[in-house]
């Protein structure tokens, strides 16, 4: 039992109306010494304010340089069952979408294998074991693996691609989020298992400009729904929506960014031309309004966490690609990528402040873009243009 | 290993559509459009019908135990199919919307809330913490659930302005969504890595470990005929990067690490353009088990945005709205030469018009 | 200097008041509202009476009988009382308001137009350019003539849909208001200095001249054991400061000389805070005496701007209105590599968002 | 007479609606050689499209280090009436307003020792002379003392302050552009004249936020009048522009950035907590809006062309300050600035840039003034604080 544990700290939060993961954990306590030995550790770092565990080494399973993170306590006198307690990266379906079968079947190997505790899911979108030790990572890794599942990334690889519920689930989304999600990481299994980059490089997938994934705070690449064409009107669900009273002017007309939309009792209509596809509108009435016709995704590069070079949201760098299986352009345009990342990257420097580096021109010319508006808040206001072509004396007059 | 079975890699995930819902696959890509019953129940409708979404918070340190948990009420109630949010939070997808109050109250018993939905405090994207990470300055699970005791009813209800998106991260790696979120808590040091002279010619690169200085504050130098390096203190941020690439830099301090307190981060397109979270407490005290500083802090700032934001408006677009200084004003918070910015394009944030309130 | 009088320094400027028209003086500070009652002629109203305002055209460049000229009209029209605008027009102050007409049928004969106020293209800030600056890439008072020329008209009525600023320079130095204007020719070089490894040793102080280099290009080299510099010229960027400090690193080329237009700037607070112009047409050739290539962008600008932007909106509200592909798209102007910024704050730059037109 | 000219190309400029300087300098080239020589050697430089003037050297009046920039033609044999052709900047009086006697007595001096050309005005302000020859310039300055002028600013000094016509004829004002603006030339003119700064210093004055001199964009410091309180509003003024059928939804309302005016055919009402101090609603209605009655300035620092770290558009540093004689507040804060660049400034580093390079936290405390949220457009968005206090090991629990 788990009396003998003393976490008077720990318990206190055990109180109060949110699910509360001490006493999860506290759940498989019995069965789990690792569960009950993270209790002690981190009843420890509560009274000390600091945690106590030590940098991982490298650990992991054959032939796969990602996703295991190793762990070690600190103190693994006090703490033997967190003397070892590494994590597996689990490698999600598309959309995080299971059955009761499939997750139980997962649950099971983990109790046998590991801690009894996970995290459902990590931030990148991994379905996170939550510590085990060295010599049950490659068992636990085959196990695995006969179920039909496999690791995610960590290191300096491409890390686990995730994506909104899109098509599955979502009106809004402008392309098939679980099945490019599906292909990217299929297509690119070598990448995701062995670090070879020059560090991390991230996919997130959205459906729509919503970006439920967060894929443009978030993602090295973010690929995100949108469509070039007009919104598509439902003049009679309108109709309903002013019958029920709702404030169209207060809640859509004065809210579009641009004012782009005109609209009373009787009618609405929206100058596409300067819509910025915000999905405000369609999100107010998603019975009247709905994204075009013409979809596909914008294609953002860059997102990242503040270290070391201040954070950063992603860039447009393809403004619309339209996104149909068997999705090639957009696999070459991802390689063309990682060739010029790879080739004139620093160790450690992620492709955001690797294109601010050398500069979105050259950059484009090292991908085999061309330079568009739409890839701009706005032109340049310095006047320090690097001009390229010159005249020299001997060709006067004529262009270079 | 000597098992029978072929050792099998690098064959990615299973495929999704083993684990949709028949209604998902009836409806895929054909969803005509969606309604919120109640707090945390949508119904999404296609040709083919009507899915009901209940969705619910989760711990997201989640035993074996809570998942099967969970997939028992799936099967239950929901043929078997479940999924997980972005934001951690658990769907259950029923085709039957009978059963949607009966799964609630069977939720409710085990003190599970429903919610989440539209303008509600969703699920805290977060991190690790003292549970399981090296480089944290506090606990990530333990700040979460002290928070969300006291917002909990945000989370049941839809009745603030928008939707407010609340993020922890135990450093200044934030793994998750500190940067980009509506209230955000971030672990922070406060002192410069403490080094270990003894180790590290042994642990570290030198070059590397200089270089992952964002502010260049680390030099090589040598003692005793080995090559270590020192920080220069001053210009030291206590960012952690060093320590990420050399174990012998070691910046927790429990007299000094805390956390600070973000507002305004947003990553929808909608309305604005994404925008990051900024600075509002440079710093309060780690008080474990409860936090009761950062707690009231981010409550406090939840209940002003709550009662002077116009509806559809995210915390950041309020903050815009009515300006910076009337934010600290009406928080309560002071402002401190901390939030002035002095990094990278520091000279962008400076106020260079006349648009002032007074 | 042999004078009797004493020599006299550190007086400063004759004391503005005794230039004060009498109704200046008489209103002063106590001004209630103004008038426009037609396109140059402004009414200004207080306690004490009403005092209009003639506004003409002035070349800057003027002669000491031109002055006299303008002096002559204000002692018959304006009681000796004529001030000039800061930028550059003149204005006679009447207090009669018979007087106006006389005033422009006068200033007409002349051929100088009346206008410059309210939604009108204003006089031209200006530089100096080949009539009087060592640094300059193109003229200056040429550009102003050439362009003016075709846009007088747009002076002497109001028919835009706000203030249309144009402003050129000479150099990057940009001594004037390129950088804030509606729209703006600025002269550039496009090839880097030529060092004059004779005369530099001895004219210029090397550190001086390395360290004038905003982005390193300039490095200190030995020829024949005497000290100059030598520029990598991929990084140059042409911007001349080297020859600022240092003369005997001229840029003037006139086979790669030429001007650049710029678009979108403002000063003003009103409605948006102050921009910055960006940049349009990275290069037209330098084509004396009339500029054709630069007159034409600038006029097509102006009217496609004219032709829709909404009323009170400056050229960079609307732009910004519209988005920049669409200005491109109206305009005829190619979007090239040359407007992608790559200088400090570039990255700020950068769309971050899904908000584009299609 | 000039028929020696030969200019054709310059001639091409005397074409055209707009006032030629070409003609006009033409006017005066019968009694002057320089006006002369300088439309010859301009019309070289139209026909090899180049300047020919070479770097002015170090010549200036007896005991002032500004006020005279040199220029030598780099054709002097060619051109020897420009051999010489420095220009002296006179400072002008506030507002630049003149009677025409004044300004005959300047142009009867300059046809006597100069070139018989001027810029009214420079950029800066001055009224400049353009074009005489060394062994003039202190005859000229000798003479323009004796009528009551005097030079203004070049190099390294304080620049010559300019000012908007402010309370002299325009309704705005918030504060007395031309009375400032003359009490600090005279204040400063040791600095003005005798360069000792780590680069240029300019003063601009506007007397409300439309900034008709243009310092926010070009002054080092620019001083911009603005209220406090509430805006004016004369209600049967406002009856009147309604009754006159101007459009106040459109071109008032929806044009407020702050979306903070609420008004009809009946009534106009501003909420000026929210009011940013625009303008705009005052500037379309001067008869039934006004500026408040708690009138100042804002201070804002550090404008700039772009050479050589950018331009930069002057930032808030006191977002208000009451202006009245004898302004004892202002000059200390403006000689705590020109101390702490002195002292920690870098050569031909303009303060904008030097706040940059030290950081706005340090600047304040360098010159003494509290950091408040009206100096920024956000509070800093990157976690990278740089933490002073903290607890050392001893004080365990209290605040250092
Ligand atoms: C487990 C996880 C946090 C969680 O609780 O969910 C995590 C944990 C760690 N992250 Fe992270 N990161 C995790 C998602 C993120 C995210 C969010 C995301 O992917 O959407 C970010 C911000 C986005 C980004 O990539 O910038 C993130 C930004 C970082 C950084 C800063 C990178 C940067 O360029 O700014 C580091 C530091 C580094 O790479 O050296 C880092 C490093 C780490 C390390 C490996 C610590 C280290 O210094 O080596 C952490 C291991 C903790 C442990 O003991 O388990 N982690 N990390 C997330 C991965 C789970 C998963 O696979 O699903
Ligand atoms: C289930 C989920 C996607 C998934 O694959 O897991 C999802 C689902 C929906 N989102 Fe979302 N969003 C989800 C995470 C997000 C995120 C990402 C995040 O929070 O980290 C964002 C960006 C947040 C941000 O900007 O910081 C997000 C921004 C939106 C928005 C834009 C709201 C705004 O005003 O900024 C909408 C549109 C709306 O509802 O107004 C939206 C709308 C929707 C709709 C209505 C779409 C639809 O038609 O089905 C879905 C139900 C909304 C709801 O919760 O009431 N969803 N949504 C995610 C639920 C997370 C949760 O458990 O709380
Ligand atoms: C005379 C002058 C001041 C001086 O001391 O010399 C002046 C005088 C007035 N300005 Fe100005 N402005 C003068 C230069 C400026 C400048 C500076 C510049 O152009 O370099 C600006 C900033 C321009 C910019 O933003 O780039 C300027 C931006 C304004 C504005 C804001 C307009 C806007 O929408 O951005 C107003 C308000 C309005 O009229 O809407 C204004 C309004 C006025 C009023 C109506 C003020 C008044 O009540 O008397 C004056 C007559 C305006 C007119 O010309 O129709 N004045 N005004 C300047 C005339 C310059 C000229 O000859 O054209
Ligand atoms: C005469 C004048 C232009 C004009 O035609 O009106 C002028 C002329 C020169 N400026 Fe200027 N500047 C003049 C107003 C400006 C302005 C506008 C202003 O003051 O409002 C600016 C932009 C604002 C600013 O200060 O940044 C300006 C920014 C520069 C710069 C760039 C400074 C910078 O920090 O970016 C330089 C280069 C330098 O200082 O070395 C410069 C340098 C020069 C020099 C001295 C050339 C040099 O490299 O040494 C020019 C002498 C030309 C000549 O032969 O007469 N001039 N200069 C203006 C002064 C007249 C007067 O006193 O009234
Ligand atoms: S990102 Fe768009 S498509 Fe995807 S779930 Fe959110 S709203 Fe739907
Ligand atoms: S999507 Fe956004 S920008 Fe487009 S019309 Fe709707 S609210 Fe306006
Ligand atoms: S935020 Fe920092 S401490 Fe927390 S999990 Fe990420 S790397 Fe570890
Ligand atoms: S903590 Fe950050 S700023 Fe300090 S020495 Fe380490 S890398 Fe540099
Ligand atoms: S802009 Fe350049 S060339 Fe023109 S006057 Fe100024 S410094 Fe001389
Ligand atoms: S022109 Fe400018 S960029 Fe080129 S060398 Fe000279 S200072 Fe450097
Ligand atoms: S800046 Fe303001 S006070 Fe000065 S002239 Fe212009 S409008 Fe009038
Ligand atoms: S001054 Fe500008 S911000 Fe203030 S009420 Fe008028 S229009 Fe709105």
């Amino acid at each position: 039992m788990a009396d003998d544990l003393k976490i008077p700290l720990l318990e206190e939060l055990e109180k109060g109306p949110w699910p509360s993961f001490v006493s999860d954990i506290k759940s498989v306590a019995d069965k789990s010494e690792m569960a009950r030995d993270l209790l002690r550790q981190l009843e420890k770092s509560y009274e000390d304010k600091r945690g106590y565990w030590k940098h991982g080494g490298l650990v992991g399973v054959l032939g796969y340089g990602g996703g295991v993170i190793g762990r070690y306590s600190a103190l693994p006198e006090e703490f033997p069952g967190v003397s070892h307690f590494h994590t597996m990266r689990v490698n999600q379906p598309s959309g995080w979408v299971y059955t009761s079968k499939a997750l139980n079947e997962i649950m099971d190997l983990w109790d046998e294998h590991g801690s009894g505790l996970t995290n459902m899911h990590g931030s990148t979108g991994d379905l996170v074991l939550l510590g085990t030790r060295t010599e049950e990572l490659e068992p636990m890794f085959q196990a695995l693996t006969q179920k039909g599942w496999d690791l995610g990334g960590s290191g300096s690889d491409m890390r686990t691609p995730s994506c909104c519920i899109g098509p599955a689930r979502c009106e809004w989304a402008c392309y098939d989020t679980l099945d490019l999600c599906y292909n990217l990481t299929q297509e690119y299994q070598d990448e995701l298992h062995r670090p070879m980059f020059n560090y991390k490089f991230k996919f997130k997938l959205a459906g729509c400009p919503n970006d439920c994934v967060a894929s443009q705070a978030r993602s090295d690449m973010a690929i995100v729904g949108v469509w070039k064409d007009e919104i598509q009107i439902d003049k009679d669900a309108y109709a309903e929506y002013i019958k029920d009273g709702f404030n169209v002017k207060e809640y859509v007309v004065d809210m579009c960014p641009t004012g782009c939309i005109t609209a009373d009792e009787n009618d609405i209509e929206i100058d596409d031309s300067n819509c910025v596809k915000c999905m405000h509108c369609i999100a107010r009435m998603p019975k009247a309004l709905a994204p075009g016709k013409e979809r596909g995704a914008a294609l953002c590069l860059g997102a990242k966490a503040p270290i070391v070079e201040g954070a950063l949201i992603a860039q447009v760098i393809v403004p619309f690609m339209k996104l149909e299986p068997p999705y090639e352009e957009l696999h070459d345009l991802i390689e063309r990528i990682w060739e010029f990342w790879d080739e004139h990257g620093k160790a450690r420097e992620r492709i955001g402040e690797f294109i601010e580096r050398v500069s979105l021109a050259t950059f484009l010319e090292g991908i085999g873009l061309e330079p568009l508006p739409q890839m701009v808040k706005q032109p340049r206001d310095n006047p320090y243009v690097f001009y390229e072509e010159y005249y020299a004396e001997e060709d006067e007059g004529e262009d270079a | 290993m000597a098992t029978e079975v072929e050792r099998k890699t690098d064959i990615g995930p299973p495929h999704y559509e083993q684990f949709l819902h028949p209604l998902m696959k009836a409806n895929y890509g054909n969803w005509k459009y969606h309604e919120t019953l109640k707090p945390g129940v949508l119904a999404h409708t296609g040709e083919a019908g009507t899915l009901y979404t209940v969705r619910c918070a989760s711990p997201r340190l989640a035993s074996t135990n809570f998942i099967r948990q969970m997939t028992a009420l799936a099967d239950k109630y929901s043929d078997g199919y479940l999924r997980f949010t972005s934001r951690n939070n658990i769907e259950f997808l029923l085709a039957d919307k009978e059963n949607i109050d009966p799964l609630i109250d069977e939720l409710n018993q085990m003190n599970i809330p429903v919610g989440g939905t539209n303008n509600a405090v969703s699920n805290v994207v977060h991190t690790q913490g003292w549970v399981h990470c090296h480089s944290s300055a506090t606990d990530a699970s333990g700040l979460v659930k002290a928070v969300m005791d006291e917002l909990t009813d945000y989370f049941t209800s839809e009745k603030l302005p928008a939707r407010v998106r609340v993020a922890v991260a135990c450093c200044l790696n934030m793994c998750g969504a500190v940067h980009a979120s509506d209230v955000a808590i971030l672990g922070v040091h406060r002192t410069p890595p403490r080094i270990d002279n003894e180790t590290l010619p042994n642990l570290c690169e030198i070059p590397t470990t200089v270089a992952s200085c964002p502010n260049n504050a680390i030099k090589p130098t040598s003692i005793e005929g080995k090559t270590t390096v020192t920080v220069d203190e001053d210009k030291c941020m206590y960012c952690g990067n060093c320590y990420t690439v050399c174990p012998a830099m070691p910046l927790a301090d429990p007299l000094n690490d805390g956390v600070s307190i973000w507002v305004g981060g947003k990553i929808s397109n909608a309305r604005s353009e994404p925008k990051f979270t900024k600075l509002a407490i440079p710093y309060l005290p780690n008080n474990p088990p409860r936090w009761p500083e950062a707690v009231s802090a981010v409550k406090n700032i939840i209940e002003v945005y709550a009662e002077n934001a116009k509806p559809f408006e995210r915390m950041g677009e309020w903050i815009e709205r009515i300006g910076w200084p009337k934010f600290f004003d009406l928080t309560g918070i002071e402002f401190s030469k901390y939030h002035l910015d002095d990094f990278r394009y520091a000279g962008t944030t400076y106020r260079r018009s006349l648009h002032n309130r007074y």
